[in-house]
């Protein structure tokens, strides 16, 4: 499976900053003597921070995930800051947390490759009292107790509002193809789940003609969209689960003859340059975001719980969404 | 002397089975088409048969590439990387025109394939790992070049390559097109082309024939490679990008069964060119055929797996090894 | 017509003292080679990070390539005999799936579902090998999409993530005997009855024997058909086994595990000095191959700042400085 | 000294069996009496092989079946030949080259520790035992591939022999062994009928026949042509039914066919090799050949003439020494470069070094031609159809046609086709290792005058054969090889089996390799 947000330009991490879902800041809480055996009071200052990450930092999301927690480390000015890459491999990963546990991290910030099978490594940080902040996958485990607490995007909402989007863009009637990412990834699942349910419950008059994978990669998004409008050239809108594969779609209707963003509409999501900027030229239709910049957040949160404060165990970021009337200005902000 | 004609002479036989082991490809050609003419909705239609010409054009450019190699007894599995590399190189040329970056794509594939020809032919590693290494190596590569970041191509001369048209054509189908023939040329009626099927039959009886054993050996992972970097080079014109990470993923499997399918043999020693691209086509149709009618992923990878099996199990030739 | 046959046995004898122990030396490096260099690892690490050395670390090491361990040790054979398997990958993950179901009914069925399972698959791949006579490279790689496929087609498309139900079996993946964690000591065992199958035992012989020479083996009335299939079934099984340790080991059967595992355990059996034409190595070697790569990977983490390319990059290096000079010291090396 | 009372061992009735096309065998019957050596013989292509493959389980007949002590069995593989009784020499050495000589010789059956481990220790100890009693004395620990191709066979020998069965056939054993090893091959054979075990012997070579059996059976074309008593047909009449061909018509003379006189040689050697040296294997040889010579290499199995031969063809890196034609210096170690210069080798393993089974015949005989069959890289079908026809007429090449798969021939002609791949090229001296090894009466004597022929045109001749006769009679000047070192050369009249015999046995102090440690020096 390859990542599931990728796009183009810069991953300057100081620009759109994530902001918490207010909504969320009344969910349960959880502080060092809940955690785990109890974790020792510690100051960033002297603190080894390490951080495990997920998937090869070959596309913008990453890069920006990774770039905007190594900077967040300086910032705090960690004592020592270690990073690793599990390149997609789940077994690489549990390996990767346990390496850096032997290394002596005092705390650890996990993007999970997988919502499930990374217990053994959680259990080891555990055992050892070290603290874990997972970002941007939410593991099936409970927190406060395997890990902390849990920052990041709600994937199956991503899909709702994509579906809203696309409802509202399509004036609540078409016919869709979806695009789908890497089987077997949770954000497949989720971003389907909650595009598909919106469709059931407020979309009567569109129904989904297809769902192929596009493995989250241009080209084969493109060559999937050529297929579908050919053998079924009645499909009016599509939905890609990351902008990539969205952007193929876009070559393949252009391609096609037909024109994008008006005889096929476009919906995806992730919040890349690329397809924000898409939108702008008027060939795609809504894009929502995915916001991969957790360093500040995470260190903020981390701080706070090491100093003894409580955190909150489920922190949601509060994604912004692009359309034709937003796109020109929220240009900036996407990574 | 029937050992050696078990371990690999194609006998000729007048049988069915005979008849599927050289015509069997085309035939599951036939067969596929026939299927999707009855099953498909709008596939009998010109835009559709543009479309999967369109999509085979990388695999079967790779695919005629790797035939080369295996026909000397070897593997290539560095061909994906290769493409990343040349997807890598050209937005930094770019500037300098297509001509250029297209140039320097195709000498960095020249590279690899000095490296895995070289390794193979002087140090005699074996080609699997061999080209493992810089299959793994390679598209780390590629990354480092491109700085990790894919780049849209904004220049319109490489863009157009992708989408401009020859009398009606794709201009990268009749590129593929003819590379098809020149590699057939190349196999069959050049000096050249018969020493590689030599050395694939019997590379220490070649040596003693005093053929030029590890220059051909080398010039075959020289051909493969530039091969693989043209599709490279295709495919950024048609994605109107550069995506090294994701470009040429897995391709060289797709690329491998397309040869064997085509009823090459993986214990060398033949080349069946226009079979190879008769196997391009079957995988590409049959991966049409299931994106058509929606099959979920998990039963069109089912399928696939089927339907190479029995292609080539009609196909076999007896001995046939890794 | 006559030669006085004392005289004459001595001169031809004569030669050949010397000559072996040159070739003896060969012969040790390459099949040793990899050893040689796993220590040299060893030891270059310990010096060079002082995190390295440690029980901890090391032990972790261990763990994690005792997964790929056993997979290897089945590829072993199947290379031995002049055959490949690249479906280990996707057998190893349908092996975890399987076992995470079966664990329903108890550890022993979480153990013996998945073996069955990968049994059938090798008895299938292995059928097709030796008795309809095709290549083992196009028939296991038809095993892996069709393997992987089934892993989808039981898991809803991968949306659902069976978790671990028996108490017993997940102490079998994550369990200690004494110092060593559960998998190292089943590894450790399956490798010692693979030494002795590979060395001491008919079976053994009659497996390297088809490898070096498939039609004279015939010829010589050995049961190379046999010999064949059962190494098929042996790694289908062994593939799958692994699969379910590691299932044990992270509490779920997640669907995207053991992708690209293949190539990693072909790598591993080549540096381990086995002959990728057949005929020649031992699991020794693999076990040094299996590691070799764990202590890359750990000594990359070590340096815990490489980006996900360049991590790659060495790999790749690595792997081709490996075998070239694991083909420069092999004797049967072709001229 | 047989009864035909006694009810046949092994009996084949009515075979018939097609590759593809070719018919192999039509309609053959075959019986093997209790104890008897049954000779199989019959021209390259006759069928041979072929008959003992279906006997032995390793094909199918198409018509017919195999009778086993007078019942009918079908053997679905040879295991189950072996496990009824019949063990099998095949013709081409069948081992494993990566395998020692001793698990070689016990494959499958290696003797096993009470807990049922195979016991290396006594393998290896009754592998040596069993080798050195045929004289064979190797360190049986060496993989098989660093033997010569006559070590090779009498491994295999030793391997068929020491599995205990009623029935033995042996298919062409002795193609490239020594005399001496023949003599052990014979005392072995002695032994086995002493037991009352049968033999199926097949061989080209006419004295070993009448040597050895009683019985013999004549194949032409896949037909039965005649079975019965060997002793009562006289060897011209035996031949010539093996050729389909009248007494009359068959030339009387010596045992081969090369010419009394000896070649009108010019004075200045075309090739001179001095100093050839490579550890282990050859030791300081130099020889030298003028045009229309033959030079003979004498010396035992294992001698190192094989290795000799590829040091000045190219084909084998040297440690020391050089190879000049014409006094031009040719690059050493490089095949290529010593045909640029007119040096050719034909090698002792035409499976191994010779053909390209897939390839056909025409393919087979232009390749190393190919460059110059060419223009700009582009092959020319006609200049190559022109050379392949000259070639396959002079040579009486058989095949269905040049299109034919260079696997499906017989050996003899597959020999002839190797032999049309040098003479394509024009060559100035021809080396030949075993040119007529393992083909038959008619095509060796074609060979031999062959040979004679190339020599009178002036070509140099370096001939190395395992056949005693055909050095001594083919060779104007032979050079006695021992241990990888010149011991001897004989010129002209003193060209004969005893001088040779001489030469090799005699306790020769001559060029005790200084590199090789104490036990190599102190030999014999
Ligand atoms: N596997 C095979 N496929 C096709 N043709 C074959 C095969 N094996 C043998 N033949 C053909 O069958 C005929 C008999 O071959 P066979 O090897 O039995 O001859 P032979 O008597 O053993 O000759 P030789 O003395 O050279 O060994 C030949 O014409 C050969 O071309
Ligand atoms: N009887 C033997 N005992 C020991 N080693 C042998 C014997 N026969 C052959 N060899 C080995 O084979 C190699 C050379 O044999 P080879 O057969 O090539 O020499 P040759 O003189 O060409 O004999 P041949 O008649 O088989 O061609 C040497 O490595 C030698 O040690
Ligand atoms: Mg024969
Ligand atoms: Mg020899």
């Amino acid at each position: 499976g390859k990542a599931e947000d990728t796009g183009g330009g810069s991953s300057d991490s100081s620009a759109a900053q994530q902001v918490v879902e207010p909504a969320d800041q009344n969910g349960a809480q959880c502080d060092l003597t809940q955690y785990g055996g109890g974790v020792k009071k510690l100051d960033l200052k002297d603190a080894t921070v390490g951080f495990s990450q997920s998937e090869k930092e070959d596309n913008p999301f990453r890069i920006a995930e990774t770039k905007s927690i190594g900077d967040a480390a300086k910032k705090a000015g960690v004592k020592k800051y270690i990073h690793t890459n599990a390149q997609t491999q789940l077994s690489k990963q549990i390996s990767d947390i346990q390496d850096m546990l032997a290394q002596g991290v005092d705390a650890l910030i996990v993007a999970p490759l997988n919502s499930d099978g990374l217990e053994p490594a959680l259990n080891a940080a555990k055992a050892k009292g070290v603290p874990v902040l997972t970002v941007d996958r939410k593991l099936t485990s409970g927190a406060c107790d395997t890990y902390v607490s849990f920052l990041g995007s709600n994937f199956t909402e991503q899909g709702q509002r994509a579906a809203d989007q696309l409802i509202k863009g399509t004036g609540g009637k078409a016919k869709v193809a979806i695009l789908l990412g890497a089987s077997g990834n949770n954000v497949t699942t989720e971003r389907t789940k909650g595009f598909v349910d919106e469709i059931k419950a407020k979309g009567s008059g569109i129904d989904i003609v297809a769902q192929q994978t596009g493995e989250f990669a241009r080209d084969k998004g493109q060559q999937v969209t050529e297929q579908l409008l050919q053998s079924n050239p009645d499909i009016t809108a599509i939905y890609a689960e990351n902008d990539e594969m969205g952007l193929g779609a876009l070559a393949a209707i252009q391609g096609s003859g037909k024109q994008a963003g008006k005889d096929v509409q476009i919906y995806s999501v992730d919040g890349t340059r690329n397809a924000v900027q898409e939108i702008v030229n008027g060939d795609y239709n809504g894009v929502v975001e995915s916001n991969p910049r957790f360093g500040p957040l995470a260190f903020q949160t981390l701080e706070q719980f090491l100093s003894g404060e409580k955190v909150y165990e489920n922190i949601v970021i509060k994604d912004t969404e692009y359309d034709p009337d937003n796109a020109e200005d929220g240009l900036s902000s996407a990574f | 002397m029937a050992e050696a004609t078990v371990t690999s002479a194609p006998t000729r036989s007048t049988s069915v089975s005979g008849w599927l082991r050289v015509y069997g490809v085309y035939a599951a050609l036939v067969v596929v088409l026939v299927i999707n003419l009855l099953f498909t909705d709008n596939f009998f239609a010109v835009d559709n048969f543009r479309i999967q010409l369109v999509q085979v054009v990388p695999v079967l450019v790779v695919a005629l590439g790797m035939a080369l190699v295996i026909g000397t007894e070897g593997i290539d599995l560095s061909v994906g990387a290769v493409m990343a590399l040349a997807a890598a190189v050209i937005p930094l040329w770019l500037g300098y025109g297509v001509v250029p970056a297209v140039l320097v794509a195709l000498v960095a594939g020249l590279v690899v394939g000095l490296v895995n020809g070289g390794v193979i032919a002087f140090i005699g590693v074996q080609p699997i790992v061999a080209t493992l290494a810089l299959m793994v190596g390679g598209r780390g590569i590629a990354l480092v070049i491109s700085g990790e970041q894919l780049k849209s191509i904004q220049n319109q001369d490489l863009r157009s390559l992708g989408t401009a048209e020859v009398a009606g054509i794709p201009l990268i189908v009749v590129i593929a097109a003819v590379l098809a023939v020149l590699v057939w040329l190349l196999v069959s009626s050049t000096t050249y082309g018969r020493q590689l099927v030599a050395v694939g039959g019997n590379r220490r009886a070649a040596e003693l024939s005093g053929l030029p054993v590890k220059r051909v050996l080398i010039t075959a992972y020289v051909l493969c490679a530039l091969l693989a970097s043209i599709a490279g080079v295709i495919g950024v014109a048609r994605a109107g990008a550069s995506v090294p990470s994701t470009l040429g993923n897995l391709i060289e499997l797709s690329a491998i069964t397309a040869v064997v399918v085509g009823g090459t043999p993986l214990s060398g020693g033949q080349v069946r060119v226009w079979g190879t691209v008769a196997g391009a086509l079957l995988l590409q149709l049959i991966d049409a055929t299931l994106i058509k009618h929606d099959v979920p992923d998990s039963y069109s990878q089912i399928v696939q797996a089927v339907i190479i099996v029995i292609a080539v199990f009609v196909q076999r030739g007896k001995g046939v090894r890794s | 017509m006559s030669a006085p046959t004392t005289a004459s046995t001595v001169d031809a004898g004569a030669a050949a003292p010397t000559r072996r122990r040159g070739e003896a030396v060969a012969e040790l490096f390459s099949q040793h080679g990899a050893v040689a260099v796993l220590v040299l690892l060893l030891v270059v690490g310990s010096l060079a990070f002082d995190t390295f050395g440690t029980v901890d670390n090391l032990s972790n090491v261990a763990v994690q390539g005792s997964f790929l361990a056993i997979v290897a040790l089945g590829v072993t054979f199947v290379i031995l005999t002049g055959g490949i398997d690249l479906s280990v990958g996707s057998v190893f993950a349908l092996g975890g799936v399987l076992a995470a179901y079966g664990s329903g009914g108890g550890w022993l069925t979480a153990i013996l579902l998945p073996v069955a399972v990968g049994a059938l698959i090798g008895l299938v791949q292995g059928g097709l090998v030796a008795y309809a006579g095709m290549a083992p490279f196009i028939v296991t790689l038809a095993g892996l999409l069709g393997a992987r496929g089934l892993v989808f087609a039981i898991t809803d498309e991968g949306n659902t993530t069976p978790k671990v139900k028996s108490e017993a079996f997940v102490s079998l993946g994550q369990g200690h005997v004494w110092e060593a964690t559960w998998p190292v000591v089943i590894m450790l065992a399956l490798f010692a009855v693979g030494w002795v199958v590979r060395q001491r035992s008919r079976a053994g012989q009659v497996v390297v024997a088809t490898g070096g020479g498939e039609d004279a083996s015939r010829l010589m009335g050995l049961p190379v058909a046999r010999v064949k299939l059962g190494v098929y079934v042996a790694s289908g099984m062994l593939a799958a086994f692994a699969g379910a340790l590691n299932a044990a080991r992270s509490s779920s059967g997640v669907t995207t595990v053991g992708v690209g595992m293949e190539l990693e355990a072909i790598s591993a059996v080549v540096i381990g000095g086995t002959l990728l034409s057949g005929g020649r190595g031992n699991v020794t070697g693999t076990l040094a191959g299996v590691y070799l790569l764990g202590v890359i990977q750990n000594l990359i983490n070590q340096v815990g700042s490489l980006t996900s390319s360049i991590q790659s990059v060495v790999s790749g290096g690595f792997l081709l400085v490996v075998v070239i000079l694991q083909t420069l010291l092999s004797p049967s090396r072709k001229t | 000294m047989t009864d035909d009372v006694r009810p046949p061992v092994l009996q084949a009735q009515g075979i018939t069996k097609v590759f593809g096309g070719v018919r192999a065998l039509s309609g053959v019957d075959f019986a093997l009496g209790e104890g008897e050596a049954h000779a199989l013989v019959g021209e390259n292509g006759a069928g041979k092989s072929t008959l003992i493959k279906v006997l032995t389980g390793v094909h199918r007949p198409d018509e017919g079946q195999v009778l086993l002590g007078g019942e009918p069995r079908s053997f679905g593989r040879p295991l189950d030949a072996q496990q009824a009784g019949i063990s099998t020499i095949y013709q081409e050495v069948n081992l494993i080259p990566l395998m020692s000589a001793a698990q070689n010789v016990y494959l499958g059956r290696e003797p096993r520790t009470s807990f049922g481990l195979v016991d290396t220790r006594a393998m290896e100890r009754d592998a040596r035992e069993l080798l050195d009693s045929y004289g064979i004395d190797v360190d049986v620990r060496r993989p098989l591939r660093t033997l010569g191709l006559g070590a090779q066979q009498m491994v295999a020998l030793a391997r068929a022999v020491s599995i205990d069965a009623r029935v033995v056939i042996m298919d062409e054993p002795t193609s490239s062994l020594e005399p001496r090893e023949v003599r052990t091959l014979f005392e072995v054979i002695a032994r086995l009928r002493e037991q009352g075990i049968a033999i199926v012997y097949v061989s080209h070579r006419m004295d070993e026949l009448y040597e050895v059996c009683e019985k013999v059976t004549v194949l032409r074309d896949g037909r039965l042509v005649h079975t019965g008593d060997l002793a009562d047909l006289p060897r011209l009449e035996l031949v010539a039914m093996m050729l389909g061909r009248t007494t009359s018509e068959m030339s009387g003379s010596g045992v081969t066919e090369f010419g009394e006189e000896a070649h009108t040689q010019a004075a200045e050697p075309v090739l001179v090799a001095e100093h050839l040296t490579r550890k282990h294997e050859i030791e300081d040889v130099a020889l030298s050949v003028r045009p229309g010579e033959v030079l003979g290499l004498g010396g035992l199995l294992g001698a190192g003439r094989s290795e000799t031969l590829k040091a000045v063809a190219g084909a084998m890196p040297l440690d020391r020494g050089q190879v000049s034609l014409d006094g031009k210096r040719v690059r050493s170690g490089s095949v290529p470069a010593a045909i640029r210069a007119g040096v050719v080798l034909l090698p002792e393993d035409r499976k191994a070094e010779g053909i390209i089974p897939n390839l056909s015949v025409r393919e087979n005989i232009v390749l190393a031609a190919l460059p110059r069959l060419s223009r700009f890289g582009f092959t020319s079908r006609r200049k190559q159809d022109a050379v392949v026809r000259t070639m396959m007429e002079r040579l009486h090449i058989k095949a269905s046609s040049p299109e034919q798969p260079v696997a499906e021939l017989s050996g003899g002609n597959q020999q002839k086709v190797m032999i049309a791949r040098w003479l394509a090229m024009s060559p100035r001296v021809l080396l030949l290792d075993e040119p007529t090894r393992g083909i038959d009466v008619g095509a060796k004597a074609e060979v031999q005058a062959l040979i004679d022929e190339l020599a009178r045109e002036g070509l140099g001749i370096v001939l190395v054969s395992s056949e005693l006769e055909e050095v001594i009679e083919g060779a104007d000047r032979m050079v006695v090889l021992k241990d990888g070192a010149v011991v001897a050369e004989l010129n002209g009249e003193e060209i004969t089996e005893e001088r040779l015999m001489a030469a090799l046995s005699t306790e020769t102090a001559l060029p005790a390799d200084p590199g090789a440690p104490p036990e190599e020096a102190s030999r014999g």
